[in-house]
């Protein structure tokens, strides 16, 4: 055996030459052995049978026609008469009421500013302690905001009242969590600005909140959390069922009122966001006891949440839809009569919360028991450990699920065209079909639509991958 | 007060049923138990009140009158005479058709896609994620509507197939298929010689099941018995053609003895005659399903796979194992525990989805007893109920599945 | 270290009497009977197993018991919620994995209890979690997340949050047992300053060393049982039981 | 009743087509415009004397009744048959026939067809939860021929499937087949086949047991009716109303008399009806006569003065 | 130990010669030439990263080397798959995680490869693999699964797993790097006792106690080279190489 000892110190070289540059990198990554070889040509084969029949179509496409008849004739006219091409005179006559369904036009500034609101109000709750990405997120949806807001009319006093929210938001960014209050108020200014009438909608709808709050905050040290929720709730109700009407008859109607739009207006992406996000809203806080219930260990009401959580996942979203939309009428009192999108935001709320529930189970069940633990030991009672620990750490994991069930949810939302209402998919389509000049526009329309959605989901799906990878390492 | 020796002894307070954790939970569920009673029984008095205000009641004998109308794909004999029953069943097994069809190509497909997703090929992997991303961020709805619109537009009519002269427009796919814009044709599976039919059961087709499952169970056998050589001897005797053997001779001597053949479709006159002709509503079902439920299954068999870890597959590469041996014996009984219980989750979305054949109104459960059934007689509440029942059972029952399952591939842990 | 310094006065601080709890069908305590002084410091050891976590948590009412009597403090633990809460804001406990609140800060670890049960403002609440964490030595970490902190600093936080509720009782289990040998030292010495104050503790640890230093008394478990009591030199120069004789071999043959 | 809550509620709830031309769907501004949708606004312009009060639910051939029967729609106008079993066993009332059909079959010229009896073994387009569906299964039945069934869910969808060739004959009410037909870009290619399978008597629907509401709206039907009859159009209204002598004319329109008043609305109901879009000719000719692309002829839906079936009860 | 034990005969085992190896175009290993005998035991050194797990991965073509020539016993590795299955069987390696397969128990875990690749009959394959398990001295838990046993536990059966292929060389790559102090010790017993039975082993380690007291030679690598090899002693007490210097005096002064 002998000692050894290197006197010079190699250099490294480059690899031999078979593994440089891109015939280097082919070689390793699309012809490295014969298998992998005969996949490369087959999926070369494939890109270029999807590509020959789908390429020509799209670049013969004719943006500027009156109608589908007309398509044709321009591209007969320009490529031959034996050419297919694509009518994208279509979306360009109706893309408005892809976006927007019938929400009157002079009127689209509202749901442009709720979007751009929406993104602001959720800074707060998704990007709580990352105050880098939460201004990456509100300075460009500030600017596209205002754009759009500027290309739809809106008035000056609505762009002025945008810039102060915006800058007010950027100027909060570096604490997100200061947004919070944003959020808390965002949904009744949501639907003030969606639906319209007075102020003083929202504002009293609010009041009733605010007693349930203030129930709670004084009963709950006497008489336990469920308790006096359940006094807080008769008390908001009442304010809403009786003292709310009266109050609202009292005021007068024009108050910085905006004109109202009827729900039937609503159609298009519009609907389908505002269905998807207000379930997943409401389902949130419903979610969040459903998953407690599951992990209690109090017998009636343990099976209580399962029951419900195992129905809804068993039954179709459709025949729930049929339910919201058929069948709801025969139990409620027959002068109680509401929207079917309020009906079908009800039902997919429960359906969602079941969805939910379960992702909110999985985080529950990741954190160590030594947090509730933990908490029992300094005191804290059931609701205070649920508020202070438990929840703010499994919902922190859960986001990336809820993120995944909304995405379902938002694709889901085209079902809603079976109960009559305008999703983009079929509803708008539909009607756009019902015209004489557009009869025969079939692809068009269809991959509009899912080019949007996938754009709109891929990217949610993104974020929630983001976020995934970010919990994962995350130690702090 | 003078006999006052021992400390009173405390009676029940009402505080106790809030502060001792003895009643707490009770009362806790009591009230809970009380608020969703009262809920329910506003609920069903408001529909008490509804239906009598109508003129109404609940009652399912319609099932048992004459549905009248007809279900273009029916698999169990029907006939517009049958009742509203048996169009509901013939739904049914429609739904179960659709959804056991697609389960099959969606499995198959996203093993196959999930697998070349981790492929070293960059091209491959690259085209199988664009597949990915773009079936799972688009609704289904509109794959069911695209697959329906392609095979109804793009596909060429029937009588492009003639032949005219020697030579037809369109040739059909190796002669023995064609997609049309009215359907799409393929050979049939005939019987010549059938199993009598016992009370409407498709007794031929029970047959083959049964033979089936024997083989199967003869097959086993011979792998126990291969075990056993192998624990003995060291060498593992091969299995795969007396395996093979025993599952298809049996089955095909049995076929042949009902007198099985194809039916090719062929070109007479205006349309295709013999043959299956498969409803467009039914392929595009298919199609879509299949193609969706693939990508969806893709992300699973990719996650259980990288989910076990590259070590794995080292340290039986260092014992000495083959690549073949790694994956059966090593990787693909771990990755099956990750696999399999979302997979049945996967089937169980499946079912539900197949609901979904209301685009292209597909006769499936829900257009029959939920559709046209519930049109023609009114009965929303029956049927809706019963509609809800019947999936609600499937699911029921597939996690029922699962669980079992779970339970009894937990891995053994400290 | 002042062995005067610490002294013990005749009132009861935890007094057990024939208290018994199942798993079960498993009998994890049997008839435990045990009185603590106020400001005693007795360490209970014992092989694995031997239910010595399950006694301390039964002092604070995390387990149940099923038979027996346990009064803490004059308030008996029995199924009333508000003794219950009484007890718990009155002991304090430090668990082998700290169990720190991840999400919240140093300085929030410590003012979340007093603030929301002791409905303590939560300035002053502040001002006292600071006294503590300088206590502990760690007042400049106040701000950051418990992840950020090593295994010691963050065992020193849990004793500073538990101190923060202003307990008259403070109950450790296995406080050191997860933690590197270097950081144990940092720990220790919190617990034995805490010791010399004239804290009333309750001390699971296999640390022999902390046992003799400060304990009053060390407590042998085996079973669900007491084996046996005593001063800590009698205990570990004359143990007088076979079990404890054979235990103290392992440990400090080891 | 039902009256009442369309009054409290300041609209009336009109189920409708989802969309076919001519009879009820939907303009790019969202108005609604068509043969039975005018009904509805004619009946909106009686209770509220404003015909844009009133809120159009579209609904497919499935959803429409269990809408009704649920209270979901106070009226149902889209082309619904009046049938025994839907008039008893699913409890609803057709207050009128605002429009005389029949079924019919629609194919393609070079399948070289010419009588519904030679379409054995052909394969037919129909949209499901229709009368439609069982007249097909009752009509090859009695003729010993055998056909394929494929549904679909809306006439659109129908066309589409026809038109791309799908199915060899497409079969629905024959004022739908001319509609459709109407509104292909070829209409000479196809062919409506002579026979006509079955009595399709159209009508508005109203749930069972409200007299009261039933009454409106078949009222106001009649009310389009009678004024056709009597020559009184939108455009004339105010003149005849200033200038006439007939008496009927004048209890229709609520110069005399207190008719609204026993139908618990306004006085000026009819008058406010036939003012919205005008009589029942007008309606007819402006969605679905020979002057729009759908070319349909009075027919049996002239009135019986002019040889149709079209007739209605004196205001009396 | 008796070193007297452990005769190196002048067989060769392991012969590398000129052998180099790319990732991508990153060079990790640079002519490598290293000659093994029989019966030698070789402990491998050096900084994270600089290629020695590559270079023992590489002895059984877990790897693939882009120039040069690898001899196994006789057997020289090339992408002909007869000679690497041959190579595979002779050469067991043990990795820093185990990789135990936890689907399996520790009986079936030693089973496995023993019954599909040598053929050999279940109870013959048992026999051996109990024995070797007594050897580790874990015998009593063959029925158990992985995820049953401490870290320690597992690499021992990791170890006994590569022993019943019968290899004749073995490859250690950090093997107690991922094991808990009280572990290490008797995972390192393990491999003691076998390098006294004379069994030819390369060993990527850092335990420097462990080189002391078993290794014929030491090799430290750097930047993908050997820098230097050498008997331990003088290895460890004069060091040639700038660098082997630098780096005993970190690892060492820990
Ligand atoms: N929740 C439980 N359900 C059932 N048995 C339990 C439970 N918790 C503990 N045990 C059992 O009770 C016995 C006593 O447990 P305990 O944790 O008190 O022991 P210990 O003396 O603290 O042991 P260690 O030194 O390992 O912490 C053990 O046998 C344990 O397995
Ligand atoms: N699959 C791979 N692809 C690209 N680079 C790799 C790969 N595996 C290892 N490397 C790189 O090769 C170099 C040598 O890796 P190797 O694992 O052999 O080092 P090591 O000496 O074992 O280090 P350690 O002590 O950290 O285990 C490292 O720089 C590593 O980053
Ligand atoms: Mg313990
Ligand atoms: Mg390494």
């Amino acid at each position: 055996m002998t000692a050894y000892v290197r006197k010079q110190m190699l250099e490294p070289s480059p690899p031999p030459a078979s593994q440089q540059g891109v015939i280097g990198w082919m070689r390793e990554n699309l012809f490295s052995g014969w298998v992998n070889s005969i996949l490369t040509l087959a999926a070369i084969y494939v890109l270029y049978e999807f590509l020959s029949l789908g390429l020509p179509w799209l670049w013969h496409g004719v943006w500027v026609a009156d109608s589908h008849l007309q398509c044709l004739e321009i591209i007969a006219e320009r490529f031959g008469p034996d050419a297919s091409g694509a009518c994208w005179a279509v979306i360009r006559e109706r893309w408005g009421q892809y976006l927007f369904g019938f929400y009157p036009t002079e009127e689209w500034w509202r749901p442009i500013l709720c979007f751009g609101l929406m993104l602001v109000a959720l800074v707060a709750p998704l990007f709580a302690d990352d105050s880098k990405n939460a201004q990456w997120i509100i300075a460009p949806t500030s600017a596209l905001t205002l754009v759009l807001l500027g290309g739809a009319g809106a008035p000056l006093l609505v762009m002025g009242i945008a810039v102060a929210v915006f800058v007010l938001a950027a100027w909060a960014s570096d604490r997100p969590v200061k947004l919070l209050v944003l959020t808390g108020v965002y949904p009744f200014v949501a639907v003030w600005l969606l639906w319209g009438g007075p102020l003083s909608g929202p504002v009293l709808a609010v009041g009733g909140f605010v007693i349930l709050w203030a129930v709670v905050k004084l009963f709950s040290g006497r008489l336990g959390v469920p308790l006096s929720a359940g006094i807080g709730i008769v008390a908001a109700f009442l304010w809403w069922t009786v003292i709310e009407p009266r109050l609202t008859a009292s005021l007068p109607h024009d108050l910085l009122a905006l004109a109202p739009v009827e729900s039937e207006n609503f159609g298009g992406f519009l609907l389908a966001f505002i269905i998807g996000v207000s379930s997943i809203g409401m389902a949130l806080p419903l979610g969040i006891l459903l998953a407690l219930g599951r992990r209690s260990d109090l017998f009636i009401v343990n099976k209580l949440s399962v029951g419900f959580i195992e129905f809804v996942r068993g039954v179709p979203l459709i025949t729930m839809l049929f339910t919201a939309s058929l069948l709801l009428q025969y139990f409620l009192p027959p002068q109680v009569q509401f929207e079917t999108i309020l009906r079908v935001i009800i039902l997919v709320t429960f359906f969602s919360a079941a969805y939910i529930a379960e992702v909110i189970r999985g985080g529950l069940a990741g954190l160590p028991k030594g947090q509730q633990e933990a908490a029992d030991a300094l005191g804290l009672d059931y609701w205070q450990a649920q508020r202070l620990i438990i929840l703010p750490q499994a919902l922190k994991i859960s986001i990336p699920g809820i993120v995944n069930v909304f995405i379902g949810l938002f694709k889901d939302t085209t079902l809603v065209s079976f109960v009559s209402l305008m999703d983009p998919l079929r509803g708008v389509t539909a009607i756009v079909r019902a015209d004489i000049d557009w009869k025969a526009a079939y692809w068009e329309p269809y991959l509009f639509v899912a080019a949007i959605f996938f754009v709109a989901c891929f990217g949610m799906s993104r974020y929630a991958l983001y976020l995934e990878a970010r919990l994962k390492t995350d130690h702090r | 007060m003078a006999y006052a020796t021992e400390p009173p002894k405390q009676g029940f307070r009402l505080s106790q049923l809030i502060y001792d954790t003895r009643y707490r939970g009770i009362t806790i569920q009591v009230v809970a138990l009380v608020l969703v009673l009262l809920a329910l029984s506003w609920l069903v008095g408001n529909l008490m009140a509804n239906l009598e205000a109508k003129g109404k009641d609940i009652d399912f004998s319609f099932l048992w009158s004459r549905a009248g109308y007809d279900i273009g794909q029916a698999l169990i004999p029907y006939t517009n005479d049958d009742n509203h029953f048996r169009a509901a069943m013939v739904g049914l097994v429609n739904t179960f058709v659709v959804a056991i069809i697609a389960a099959f190509f969606a499995t198959v497909l996203g093993v196959l896609i999930g697998v070349l997703r981790l492929s070293k090929n960059w091209l491959v992997s690259r085209l199988m994620g664009l597949y990915v991303e773009l079936f799972r961020n688009i609704p289904l709805v509109l794959w069911i509507i695209l697959a329906y619109v392609i095979f109804s537009e793009a596909s060429p009519e029937p009588k492009d197939f003639k032949v005219v002269d020697g030579v037809a427009k369109e040739e059909m796919f190796l002669g023995i298929a064609a997609v049309t814009n009215r359907y799409t044709t393929m050979p049939a599976p005939v019987l010549d010689r059938p199993l009598p039919e016992i009370a409407g059961l498709p007794t031929s087709g029970l047959a083959v099941i049964l033979v089936l499952m024997a083989s199967f169970w003869v097959l086993s056998l011979i792998r126990r018995r291969a075990t056993r050589v192998q624990e003995a001897t060291g060498v593992r005797p091969g299995t795969f053609w007396p395996g093979l053997a025993v599952v298809v001779l049996p089955v095909v001597a049995l076929l042949v003895a009902m007198g099985f053949h194809l039916d090719y479709p062929t070109f007479k006159g205006f349309n295709f005659k013999g043959g299956l002709q498969l409803a467009h509503a039914f392929t595009a079902m298919v199609v879509s399903l299949s193609l969706y439920y693939a990508a969806v299954t893709a992300e699973v068999v990719r996650g259980g796979i990288q989910a076990i870890s590259r070590g794995q597959s080292e340290a039986a590469f260092a014992l000495g194992l083959r690549p073949g041996r790694t994956m059966s014996l090593v990787i693909l009984p771990q990755a099956l525990r990750v696999i399999i219980p979302p997979q049945i989750s996967n089937y169980l979305s499946l079912v539900k989805d197949t609901s979904l054949g209301i685009a292209v109104s597909y006769l499936d459960l829900r257009g029959t007893l939920g559709g046209i059934t519930m049109n023609q007689t009114g009965r929303e509440l029956e049927c809706m109920l019963l509609m809800m029942g019947i999936y609600l059972s499937i699911s029921l029952i597939l996690s029922g599945l699962l669980n079992f399952y779970n339970a009894s591939v937990k891995l053994k842990e400290r | 270290m002042a062995e005067a310094a610490m002294k013990i006065s005749n009132e009861v601080a935890v007094q057990i009497t024939g208290m018994n709890k199942w798993y079960g069908t498993f009998h994890v305590l049997r008839d435990i009977d045990l009185t603590v002084q106020r400001g005693e410091r007795i360490v209970i050891c014992g092989p694995s197993g031997s239910g010595k976590s399950t006694l301390i948590r039964c002092i604070n009412r995390l387990e149940e018991h099923q038979a027996g009597k346990i009064v803490v403090d004059g308030t008996e633990l029995t199924n009333d919620l508000k003794n219950i809460d009484k007890v718990r804001s009155e002991v304090g406990m430090v668990f082998q994995h700290f169990n720190l609140f991840p999400h919240l800060t140093i300085l929030e670890n410590c003012t979340l209890a007093p603030i929301w049960v002791r409905k303590v403002p939560k300035k002053e609440a502040e001002e006292t979690a600071m006294h503590f964490l300088r206590k502990v030595k760690i007042p400049e970490q106040a701000h950051k997340y418990p992840g950020q902190l090593s295994g010691g600093q963050q065992q020193r936080v849990a004793i500073a949050r538990s101190l923060c509720m202003k307990p008259r009782i403070m109950l450790f289990d296995e406080p050191t047992s997860a933690l590197d040998p270097e950081m144990i030292k940092e720990v220790l010495d919190t617990m034995i300053e805490l010791a010399q104050e004239g804290m009333t503790m309750l001390c699971v640890t296999h640390e022999m060393g902390f046992a003799q230093a400060v304990a009053n008394r060390v407590i042998f478990m085996d079973k669900g049982q007491i084996v046996e009591q005593n001063e800590p030199k009698e205990f570990f120069n004359n143990p007088q039981s076979e079990r404890t004789k054979l235990f103290l071999s392992q440990i400090l043959g080891h | 009743g039902t009256l009442d809550d369309i009054k409290a509620r300041g609209e009336v709830n009109c189920g409708s087509n989802t969309g076919l031309t001519g009879f009820g769907a939907p303009d790019d501004k969202g108005e609604w415009h068509g043969f039975d949708v005018d009904l509805c606004k004619a009946v909106a312009a009686a209770v509220f004397g404003d015909q844009t009060k009133v809120k159009f639910v579209p609904l497919t051939g499935e959803t429409r009744f269990t809408a009704l029967a649920s209270g979901e729609v106070d009226l149902l106008v889209r082309n619904s048959t009046w049938t025994y079993s839907r008039d008893t066993d699913l409890k609803f009332d057709f207050v009128a026939v605002n429009y005389y059909d029949g079924q019919g079959f629609m194919v393609k010229k070079d399948l070289g067809v010419s009588s519904a009896k030679e379409l054995d073994g052909a394969t037919v387009c129909i949209q499901t939860g229709t009368t439609t569906e069982l007249n097909l299964a009752d009509f090859f039945k009695a003729n010993n021929i055998t056909y394929t069934p494929v549904n679909v869910a809306d006439d659109g969808e129908a066309l589409r499937q026809f038109t791309a060739g799908a199915c060899d004959a497409y079969t629905t009410d024959a004022s739908g087949l001319a509609s459709t037909r109407a509104t292909l870009p070829d209409p000479d290619n196809y062919i409506i086949l002579p026979e006509i399978i079955s009595k399709e008597p159209l009508g508005p629907v109203v749930r069972h047991g409200d007299n009261a509401w039933g009454d409106v709206v078949r009222w106001t039907y009649f009310a389009l009716l009678t004024a056709e009859e009597k020559g009184i159009t939108k455009a004339n209204i105010e003149e005849v109303a200033t200038s006439t002598q007939d008496p009927e004319i004048k209890r229709l329109l609520g110069l005399e008399g207190d008719m609204g008043k026993m139908l618990g609305l306004d006085a000026g109901f009819a008058k406010a009806a036939i003012a919205a879009n005008g009589n029942y000719g007008e309606i007819f000719e402006a969605n679905i006569g020979m002057s729009t692309p759908i070319k349909l002829a009075r027919g049996l839906n002239a009135l019986w003065t002019q040889g149709g079936l079209q007739y209605a009860p004196p205001f009396r």
